[in-house]
């Protein structure tokens, strides 16, 4: 499914985030990404759905090989996917319910399709009441919820998930974990960077431990240590 | 943001169609100068009645002139003696003997052609001397070209400028939104899915910002027209008649709008979406 | 962002000031057509000589009246034959009996009084009558007027534009900035620590825009009046000397635009301050 | 110090956010606000340094009354207190060192003893080889540390976090608590709202847990906790 080989990302101020990632991210998957803060784990994912491109190596993600791919094509490798972004990524001037819509709207989906869907998600992460706010009138952790909303809206083949806790109480985190369980239950790869011990404690899956743009530990159920 | 852009296409248009308006009336007042431009062919004291005719028909056949007038020397003299006013009673001796020539007063199609057509008849049989007021039409030839010329020029400066200030405008209401854009790249939106809104919203804003202008001026120039017929003191000038004016304008200004919007919109837009 | 702003601002400028010279020089024509006014004034034939002098100072003593020459009929005569031209001779016998007045030409001080100085004059002893071209004249001060107040109300209305256009270019460069404004609000800065660079950037904007202008304009006025002063076609008008108008227009463009950068740049911010 | 009494906060949009909190923080206290995702932590905080206003009841901060107090004397109480904002607010066209500067800047400090103090801190976070790198091109938690740099630089009499921790691995996250605890300990009062189980737990301090904008409970020595 997500394939790296050889992988390096240099960012145009020098700094180098990425050194030499090979991996092999299977269908169906649930994996965590930990490590320290700035360890790389935005860029590597950032790599995955080509916001960045890297400096050198090949990431295939399914069929495509993002190195040789048409630029008209990156919408679609787009909407295989759902994101999570460490900062949320919300519309400003839409209400939490069109910034949901939006990602299905982009796949040219019926009116009637969209609104069940999106009050089918804002009902998973709790949000129904709050379909007509604006991004700014929503609490951190609201906001990080519209985003993952928003993320499986379109039931992608792969949702990534860059911190989707962080802003989220304990109780608010587990209920989304569960959420996300479920999903993967369903054949959806989840890539998830995070912090959050006590989850990637209790809900043992593979644990991919980045430490300076490297590859530190990859254990098939690990728990959250990123020093080597 | 979106006030701030349909105002300032708004106000540009609206200066661009007044200034339109202008230019087009100095050019219809230069037009109506020019058209008063007539040459005199003082004809020969010696020319008998058929050389006269002769002569006439010589004239008319020229293709640069438009219309060709015979004044008998006796019509001229009761002319000049009217204008003599009170003293009037002091020329009428000349009447004895007549000091005045037949004169064929002669219009050219094209005002500019005049000195031409002067020095052909000039050159006929039975022609003493032409007379056109060389050194006053020549000059006022050259001003109202240089007027035509001049407003030219300015209606096209400010046009650009209107182009140039609205682009910017709006290019600076969209790099308010450049993140806008790079997150529905993000979401998985197309260039064409992005674009398409921005295209509606630069055709409305530039048709929208026209409307103002347009209504205005509409107004403003019927209103200066009709003082201006009815004040009797401006027959000097004439100024061009409200419809066929108006209509120009107003389908200049919504063009312009409609197109510097859309283009202003697209252009500024595509700068965010290489990405 | 800031290079939208300026360049908005020099567009602008450049329009003002390029419309600030034709008007100026519309004026300075107007001026110079309306100089050349005189009143011809005829003396009664009766009058005697002391009779003219009279009338020569009444009319001198007269506050509106700028000059006046005096032309003795005999004078007068022989221009009048002269410019009979070929036909001269057959005029010559007008000398026997002169049939033409003695004449006073008159020029008032202030071209719109030429009417009021001729009426008086006509009131006066031994006056026959006056002539001032009566239709054309006024037509042509109705025109000139006409011309100014044009000039005046477009200019106000460009400058009104310029100003409205930056200030608005400006609020759009502030609004991408209102978050920036409200960070350093919320980090303890003053309104006063905040309006500060604002005011120095609203000033370098418009001092800044204001130079291509000026540099453009200048040369481009010279340039023309040397050229257009070179070619004698253009006898008939004169331009404004370029030493005295440009150096209006630039003190102009570089006050309005450090005024309109300010005004906007602190106009603009104002609005984020109140949190 | 701070003194809430009996304060409402209804926001335009008709959310009722906070519902009658009634509070005295001393100073040199330590204290977590712990609370569900929406419950009205962020709210509470930004009423202290008067980002927002109650729509009822008093605050007192040192010796301000916020209802009262000049507009003019705004910015002398927000350089009072030091504040980690949960979305960062690092200002996008300046450096790292240039947003920590203008904070002191502010205060209009000499530029030698700015330079000084900023790369103190700087060091303190980590991220002094960071200096002159601009926001965007910084990692989650790296924004996060620059953040937290900015509102201790000035030596604050009270500092105010917004979930500081939330994007920082746990070994960032205890140096940061650690070096909080430090500044507490030179009389410092610290408000911290945190989704943080495992530092509230282990760091005992006094906790206020909200709930639906309401003070749940309130214990010397509290735990992890904020279901009533
Ligand atoms: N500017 C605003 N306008 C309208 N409603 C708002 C605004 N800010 C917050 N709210 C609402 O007020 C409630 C409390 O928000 P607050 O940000 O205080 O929560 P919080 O406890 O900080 O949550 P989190 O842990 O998710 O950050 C939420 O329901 C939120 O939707
Ligand atoms: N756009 C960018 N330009 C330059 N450098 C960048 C950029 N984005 C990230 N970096 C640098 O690359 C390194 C890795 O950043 P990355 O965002 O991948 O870290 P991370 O593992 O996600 O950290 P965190 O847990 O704090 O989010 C950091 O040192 C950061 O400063
Ligand atoms: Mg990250
Ligand atoms: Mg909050």
């Amino acid at each position: 499914m997500i394939q790296m080989h050889d992988v390096w990302k240099m960012y145009p101020n020098g700094v180098s985030a990425v050194n030499g990632i090979s991996i092999h991210i299977k269908q169906g998957e649930f994996v965590y990404i930990v490590g320290a803060s700035g360890a790389g784990k935005s860029t590597f994912i950032k790599m995955i759905y080509r916001e960045e491109q890297p400096t050198q190596g090949d990431i295939m993600v399914g069929n495509w090989n993002l190195a040789t791919m048409k630029e008209s094509q990156i919408p679609l490798l787009r909407r295989s996917i759902g994101v999570v972004f460490q900062d949320f990524k919300l519309l400003p001037s839409m209400t939490v319910f069109e910034n949901i819509a939006f990602a299905m709207e982009v796949l040219e989906a019926g009116k009637s399709t969209i609104r069940r869907s999106v009050m089918d998600v804002l009902d998973i992460v709790r949000l129904k009441n709050k379909a007509r706010f604006l991004p700014h009138e929503l609490s951190g952790g609201e906001q990080q919820r519209v985003s993952i909303a928003r993320a499986i809206v379109n039931n992608p083949s792969v949702v990534i998930c860059d911190e989707p806790t962080g802003n989220l109480d304990p109780e608010t985190s587990w209920e989304i974990m569960h959420l996300l369980e479920e999903i993967n239950d369903r054949g959806t790869t989840i890539l998830m960077a995070t912090h959050n011990k006590d989850i990637v404690n209790t809900m043992r899956k593979r644990v991919i431990a980045i430490d300076n743009g490297r590859i530190s530990r990859d254990d098939v159920r690990g728990g959250y240590r990123y020093e080597s | 943001m979106t006030f701030a852009s349909v105002s300032a296409v708004t106000v540009m248009l609206l200066v661009v169609g007044a200034f339109l308006m202008l230019i087009l009336n100095i050019n219809h007042f230069a037009d109506e100068l020019e058209a008063d431009v007539e040459i005199r062919v003082f004809v020969d004291r010696e020319a008998e009645a058929s050389d006269q005719d002769d002569l006439g028909d010589d004239i008319s056949s020229l293709t640069a002139v438009e219309a060709v007038d015979y004044i008998p020397r006796e019509e001229g003299l009761d002319t000049f003696i009217d204008g003599m006013g009170d003293e009037a009673e002091y020329f009428e001796n000349l009447r004895e003997e007549n000091p005045l020539n037949d004169v064929f007063v002669v219009q050219a199609s094209e005002p500019q052609q005049t000195e031409q057509v002067a020095e052909e008849i000039d050159r006929m049989d039975m022609v003493d001397n032409t007379e056109y007021g060389q050194q006053v039409f020549e000059q006022l030839f050259a001003a109202t070209d240089f007027v035509r010329v001049v407003g030219l020029i300015l209606i096209l400066g400010l046009l650009f400028t209107a182009v140039f200030l609205i682009a910017n405008t709006i290019k600076l209401t969209i790099i308010a939104r450049k993140k806008e854009i790079q997150i529905m790249k993000l979401v998985g939106a197309t260039n064409a899915f992005i674009r398409w809104p921005f295209f509606i919203e630069g055709l409305l804003l530039g048709v929208l910002g026209s409307l103002l202008p347009i209504v205005l001026l509409t107004y403003g120039y019927q209103r200066f027209y009709d003082a201006v017929s009815g004040a009797a003191q401006l027959e000097f000038f004439t100024f061009l008649p409200p419809e066929s004016l108006l209509w120009q304008t107003a389908l200049l200004l919504v063009s312009v709008g409609a197109v510097v919007g859309v283009w202003g919109s697209l252009m500024s837009v595509r700068k965010f979406l290489k990405t």
